[in-house]
């Protein structure tokens, strides 16, 4: 086993595992945290990629970031405790198999013509200054970047506002 | 102003509509006194484009402009005019402004109403008006709005059911059409030269996509455009079986929405037939012509017949324009029926039949809104429209019965009254194409005359019912509405070439639109 | 050749009328009188034009009988063309002309026709005085003259029918009138009247039709155009083509019609229902004519089988009118089976191939009717609307203008010689028994037969009518009371008897038929005469039958004729009937069938959209399962496309 | 190691996260579900822009954007579940169905 398919499984395992206990949980926090790995081995296969930007942003963003919001988010809840946490399992596994049979299907008999085999792939090279230039380069990603910035306030603001307490009638005043 | 003289003409009655949205709700008069100069400003312009300006020897667009309008797609802003569509716009602008004085001068929600009301008359003009197949397009389903309110607000009892029915049939239609036209549009541009939606080049090619068009599920492509144009106007028409909306519609609107319904809208159909429906597909026309002629029999027969058992005296008159418009069908079929033999025969029976069909939707208009407009004034007496109700109104409404057998007779085809010309030259120009068509439509003149003469008699002969004794004669606001429609049928029976001249260069021209092997 | 004020004084003859009719519709109620002098002074003026027109064509001497006045035939733009009026156009009816026409048959007929008018306006002034339509009725009468006379003036079939629709609008309005009585309406006139528009509109549409085919066949429909355009095609076609044989037996449809032939002659009798005068105006100037002056008119392209057929209708329409006449007791009932009768003659005459014989017994027979229907109207008015047979008599004394005038017109009718009946009635037997004699078969055979037993059959009836009406002794109060009608009614009593002496006199194109046929139509006239009188007088004068015994004596045959021999039931069972009963069916088919499945779609969209409405459940995970569906679908289609 | 094996990681992923946001019983799992969808969308990109040579960096920026939205939404999202629960007094989403029809 070479280094390369060993950091590769190690990766798959953490992200596989970690979205099987994020599934199976009983508890959220954990649940989060069990996300929280899945986030970090999502970000190991990215740098297998040789996304080495990527893979920080991911650890930055996902792991700091979202996964922190989620953590607010738990306890500002009251969970739902002591219930059985799937219901309807059969019907969605059933969908998700049938998906995941045709996938693989086309996964393992369909042709890819003019992908090389990793072993002819160029090394890969850092990516940050690249992505960095691509984004402020007018030609290139720049538009879609202030965006991305603008969507962000909005969202700020957007997300202050919905999540603001306010006296608000309950659903059973409502019906 | 000189050059976009067109586009004024259109935009006056939307102008006008935005002008009562500013005057106050309770100025009822103020929006009547809008309406009504609108039109009779729109109809004094037109006659005197008749009389200056218009030439009626040239049979191609007058006035033309276009201006670019959704680049992108090369949709224009683009109108014209020529003989049929400055007839129909007459036609229109009379109707309307007759509808407006029709109306009772107080009603609730005027000034709604009376902006709906111009709407509508401005949507109209346009159709007639557009010669870029997109804005026709756009102007047809504007109008169809302003009709749907204008019965669904104003109209009788079951207003609402009528209106729904309305606009479901005619939106079905236009949906049809819809897919014509963006068909039509990209076959235009097959051939590697800009797509265009301009309606007298997509003519200019037609003739060619007949030969190399293909086949779509069995059948060429010409056909399936003519199919759907034909469907989309057939409602609109309407050709029977699609015709049900027509007698509910009729029924439930109010008397000067009728006669805008009979007198105007109705001939939309046709002027797209005419405009759009057998130019932008003549090999497909020319081969299903015995499907349009055998369709107009049946819907003069088949109207006729019906009519004769209806005791409601608007149903009736609504199944008489079913049957009436049955002899315009016949007459477009009458121009491509010669191909089947009759070589010796020239272009004579062609443009018969033509000018029977579209004097036929002038000539219709006037007497189907003179009918509405008898019907409306014996609901306004009796409140009610049963037949077998009425009787011997003609001793006690002297004025009416003068005016009503006018009506009844010029909707009849008698001589001398605009309802004979059309008739005739229809069935004169048909004949040696669809002979047998013609002899079954003889059959059909018989039902008209025997639902008519019935009618006549139950309402104007006879005795008189205790309770219409105190009905009084027409009054000077309905002599006003109906005295314009009897002069226009008596000078249209008596001199029928006032609309035939300004009509017969521009149906040679549309004739030629007819690819040469379909011609003699 | 015409001079240069003959186009203008000829369109003043119809247009005299026609300006009369819109001041009396305008403002005629606010006139004195009603009006009445209005279309009178009218149609007396159209008259002296007439006349003057007449006494010119006179003063053509040998000529006057064939020569044309036309503006067609002369060009020169004096016809205008109607559909299309720019000059460029001559594609289709765009170069249809209509014109004017005057010839020597249309001069004594336009005089006859305008005179008659004149005087049944003269007449209706004493008539119908205190009308409560007074108005109303003279503007009919004077629209029914107007187009009678443009009928009479117009160069071309077109123009023929559409004048000839107009008619068909005045009778019904004048037949109706007595429906629309402020006093009294009687509905059974607004029954008569439709009856009489719907029945005459058969044959209209028919006509239509032919003329039709006559335009597409050879692009004019103006006389003398197709009097040359036929015998070209014939020659060139050795024969005659179906089509126009189909075209012919469309005209005669609609003289048949119009002009009251069996089988379309129902409407004729019930006609009756208008006002006396306007049966007068009806029965001998214009609408039944009309029938005959159209088929004389398109004479050209009948077709030898057609002629055939129209003298085979035409002479069993003068034998099967005649013995219904015989039965009836109404008087006016009789004069009007004399007239379907009289005008089976002149059908037949132009089947038997004399249009101008058919068009000399028109004129003479129009002189003669009206002054038996004005006298008819004499002595209703005078009876008090008493008009049937069998409770007049004896008015011999008290009405003795009435009286001569009913008795020369009866006896013009009869076919007494010298009278102006004679004549013309003799000419066409001629032509019979010139056909008979030239062929063989039943289609030579048949018109003889026919209309030489007619002929004693009209002596006979119409002495019957007279005798019982003007000899004996009054049979009831009415007639005893009856007192001599007026001046306004009586002057054109008198002088219609003059006529119905004099009239054959002033017709110009006398018929010549072979020297052989003339002298035996002489013998059967005569025959036919004496024999009728005879009868008439044996049966009616000296031994006094009344009217209903003569029904009883003439056994089952009386009685079939009595009842018209059950056409009117037979029409009512397959015609009438049917066509209700299929109206009905029609109209729920419509409401249940076509309006049906459109309702049927609206309610299946509705239905389904309520089933859908189901769907939205609010459940966001639901919405998540129909994502994972449609992924899982469109997963498929891809998977497809690629393989 | 090869695309396939990628391919097949982030297909797992997908399907996981595809479960746990149709069968859990709370909203914030609902979430966590999208978010492993996300993740393996990503991954997929970043692995297809790696064996295509020449493709440059957009698979990479594509997947930053991704990122990106998938913040916003993890914001908005929990705003709208703090929300709900203060309004419905629960998180479940079968409790919730005030938007039927």
């Amino acid at each position: 086993m070479t280094g390369a398919e060993l950091s590769f499984a190690v990766f798959t395992a953490l992200a596989l595992g970690g979205a099987l206990v994020a599934l199976f949980e009983t508890s959220v926090v954990r649940s989060a945290f069990a996300m929280f790995g899945t986030f970090l081995g999502v970000a190991g296969l990215y740098l297998t990629l040789g996304a080495d930007f990527l893979a920080m942003t991911q650890v930055l963003i996902y792991a700091g970031g979202i996964m922190v919001l989620y953590l607010f988010g738990l306890m500002l809840t009251k969970p739902s405790p002591h219930e059985r946490n799937l219901r309807r399992i059969g019907l969605a596994a059933a969908l998700a198999g049938a998906l995941a049979i045709l996938l693989l299907v086309q996964l393992f008999t369909g042709e890819h013509a003019g992908m090389p085999a990793p072993e002819n792939l160029p090394a890969p090279e850092p990516t940050a200054e690249a992505i960095g230039l691509a984004f402020l380069r007018a030609d290139s990603w720049l538009f879609a970047f202030e965006f991305a910035s603008v969507l962000l306030l909005a969202t700020l603001v957007g997300a202050v506002y919905i999540a603001r307490r306010r006296p608000e009638p309950r659903a059973e005043e409502l019906s | 102003m000189g050059e976009h003289l067109l586009s004024v003409f259109v935009a006056l009655p939307f102008v006008a509509a935005l002008l009562i949205a500013l005057i106050p709700r309770t100025s009822q008069a103020a929006h009547r006194f809008v309406a009504g100069t609108t039109t009779a400003a729109a109809f004094a312009f037109l006659i005197g484009l008749v009389f200056g300006g218009f030439d009626p020897s040239q049979g191609g667009l007058q006035f033309a402009e276009s201006t670019s309008w959704i680049p992108r797609f090369q949709v224009n802003w683009a109108l014209g005019m020529d003989g049929l569509a400055l007839v129909l716009l007459l036609l229109s602008a009379l109707i309307h402004f007759l509808a407006v004085i029709a109306t009772k001068p107080r009603i609730d929600g005027s000034k709604g109403y009376y902006a709906l009301l111009l709407l509508l008359f401005g949507g109209v003009n346009g159709v007639f008006l557009a010669t870029d197949l997109f804005l026709f397009y756009v102007f047809w389903e504007l109008m169809l709005i302003p009709m749907y309110f204008l019965i669904g607000i104003w109209g009788g009892e079951q207003r609402k059911r009528a209106a729904t029915k309305f606009i479901l049939y005619t939106l079905f239609g236009s949906v049809l059409m819809l897919v014509a036209v963006v068909a039509v549009y990209l076959r235009s541009g097959a051939d590697g030269v800009l797509p265009t939606f301009d309606i007298f080049a997509l003519q200019a090619q037609a003739a060619g996509w007949a030969i190399e068009g293909g086949t779509l599920f069995g059948l060429e492509w010409s056909t399936w455009i003519f199919a759907l144009f034909f469907l989309a106007f057939a409602v609109k028409i309407p050709v029977v079986p699609f015709h049900t909306w027509l007698p509910d519609a009729h029924v439930q609107a109010p008397t000067p929405i009728s006669v805008i319904l009979a007198g105007v809208l109705l001939k939309l159909g046709a002027y797209g037939m005419l405009r759009i429906g057998f130019p932008l597909a003549p090999d497909a026309f020319a081969e299903l012509a015995w499907l349009v002629a055998t369709l107009g029999v049946i819907n003069i027969v088949y109207g006729a017949w019906v009519a004769l058992a209806q005791t409601d005296f608007k149903r009736l008159v609504a199944y008489s324009s079913v049957s009436h418009m049955g002899f315009f069908l016949l007459g477009i079929a009458g121009v491509a029926g010669l191909t089947q033999g009759a070589a010796h025969l020239d272009a004579g029976p062609r443009f018969n039949s033509i000018a029977g069909a579209s004097l036929q939707l002038v000539t219709h208009g006037i007497s189907a809104a003179l009918m509405f407009l008898l019907v409306g004034v014996v609901y306004d007496r009796a409140h009610s429209r049963d037949l077998n109700r009425f009787g011997g109104l003609g001793r006690i409404m002297p004025k009416f019965f003068v005016v009503a057998t006018v009506g009844f007779f010029s909707s009849l085809g008698l001589p001398l009254l605009a309802g004979f010309v059309p008739e005739a030259l229809t069935l004169f120009g048909a004949w040696p194409s669809w002979p047998l068509h013609v002899g079954l439509t003889a059959f059909g003149l018989m039902l008209t005359a025997i639902y008519l003469l019935q009618a006549y008699r139950s309402v104007l002969l006879g005795p008189t019912p205790r309770d219409c004794k105190g009905y009084a004669d027409l009054d000077r606001r309905e002599m006003a509405v109906t005295l314009p429609l009897v002069v226009a049928s008596v000078a249209l029976g008596v001199a029928p070439f006032l609309v035939l001249d300004l009509l017969a260069s521009c149906l040679q021209t549309i004739l030629r639109t007819l690819p040469p092997e379909v011609l003699p | 050749m015409p001079t240069a004020d003959f186009f203008p004084l000829l369109l003043a003859v119809p247009l005299l009328p026609l300006g009369a009719w819109l001041l009396q519709v305008l403002v005629g109620r606010s006139l004195p009188r009603g009006g009445d002098w209005l279309p009178t002074g009218a149609m007396l003026g159209a008259f002296g034009v007439a006349v003057l027109l007449y006494l010119r064509a006179q003063g053509l001497g040998d000529e006057a009988e064939h020569f044309v006045w036309s503006t067609g035939a002369t060009g020169g733009g004096h016809g205008w063309k109607w559909f299309v009026s720019s000059e460029g156009l001559d594609a289709g009816l765009a170069a249809f002309r209509a014109g004017l026409w005057y010839d020597g048959l249309t001069a004594p007929l336009l005089a006859m026709v305008a005179g008659v008018s004149f005087l049944v306006h003269l007449f209706s002034t004493g008539y119908m005085r205190g009308n409560s339509r007074y108005t109303a009725y003279f503007a009919g009468l004077a629209l029914f003259s107007f187009a009678m006379l443009a009928m009479l003036v117009s160069d071309n079939l077109l123009f023929v029918f559409m004048f000839w629709e107009v008619m068909g609008l005045c009778s019904f309005l004048l037949i109706g009138h007595d429906s629309l009585d402020r006093q009294k309406p009687r509905p059974r006139a607004a029954a008569a009247a439709v009856k009489a528009f719907l029945t005459t509109r058969v044959g209209d549409v028919a006509l239509l039709l032919g003329l039709a085919i006559l335009w597409n066949g050879f692009g004019t429909l103006q006389f003398h155009e197709l009097a040359v355009a036929v015998p070209n095609l014939i020659e060139g076609q050795q024969g005659w083509p179906s089509w126009l044989e189909t075209a012919g037996v469309l005209i005669f449809l609609g003289a048949v019609g119009k002009s009251a032939q069996f089988p379309l002659h129902v409407w004729l009798p019930d006609a009756m229902e208008g006002p006396t005068p306007v049966s007068a105006m009806i029965h001998a100037a214009t609408m039944v004519a009309a029938g005959v002056y159209l088929v004389a008119r398109a004479f050209p392209v009948l077709a030898p089988g057609v002629l055939a057929i129209i003298a085979v209708v035409g002479a069993f329409t003068a034998f099967f009118a005649a013995t219904i006449a015989l039965t009836q007791d109404d008087l006016k009932k009789v004069l009007a089976y004399s007239t379907i009768s009289q005008l089976g003659y002149m059908i037949s005459a132009v089947g038997l191939g004399s249009p101008d014989g058919a068009l000399f017994h028109v004129f003479t027979h129009g002189l003669f009717k009206a002054g038996l229907f004005l006298g008819a109207g004499a002595v209703i008015h005078a009876c008090h609307h008493e008009q049937n047979l069998s409770r007049l008599g004896g008015l011999r004394k008290r009405m003795p203008v009435t009286y001569a005038s009913m008795l020369l017109c009866t006896a013009a009718i009869a076919g007494v010689p010298f009278l102006s009946g004679f004549y013309s009635k003799d000419a066409i037997l001629a032509f019979a028994a010139e056909g008979w004699e030239a062929g063989a078969g039943m289609a030579a055979t048949l018109p003889l037969v026919l209309l030489g037993l007619a002929a004693p059959l009209t002596a006979l009836y119409m002495f019957r009518m007279f005798l019982l009406a003007f000899s004996g002794e009054p049979r009831s109060d009415h007639a005893r009371d009856a007192k001599e009608v007026p001046l306004p009614m009586s002057l054109p009593l008198v002088l219609l008897g003059l006529g119905a002496v004099f009239g054959a006199m002033l017709w110009f194109a006398k018929p010549h038929p072979s020297e052989d046929a003339h002298h035996l139509a002489t013998i059967l006239a005569s025959v036919s005469l004496v024999l009728g009188l005879g009868a008439a007088l044996l049966y009616f004068q000296f031994r006094k039958r009344d009217a209903g015994r003569t029904a009883a004596a003439l056994g089952p045959f009386a009685r079939a004729a009595r009842g018209l021999y059950g056409v009117d039931g037979f029409y009512h069972a397959v015609t009438v009937m049917p066509v209700r009963v299929v109206a009905r069916l029609a109209s729920s088919f419509d409401r249940r069938v076509v309006d049906g499945i459109v309702h049927g779609l609206g309610g299946f969209a509705v239905q389904l959209g309520l089933r859908l409405r189901r769907l939205q459940s609010g459940h966001i995970q639901r919405y998540l399962y129909l994502t994972y569906a449609g992924l899982l679908a469109l997963t498929l289609f891809a998977l497809w496309r690629v393989s | 190691m090869g695309l396939e094996a990628y391919l097949f990681v982030s297909l797992l992923l997908f399907l996981l996260g595809l479960i746990m946001a149709a069968a859990r019983r709370s909203l914030i799992y609902v979430l966590i579900g999208l978010e492993l969808i996300l993740n393996a969308a990503n991954l997929n990109l970043v692995a297809f822009q790696r064996f295509h040579p020449g493709a440059g960096l957009d698979g990479q920026i594509g997947a930053i954007f991704v990122i990106i939205l998938a913040a916003a939404e993890a914001a908005i999202a929990l705003a709208i579940v703090l929300n709900v629960y203060s309004r419905f007094g629960s998180i479940r989403p079968d409790d919730m169905h005030t938007l039927r029809d």
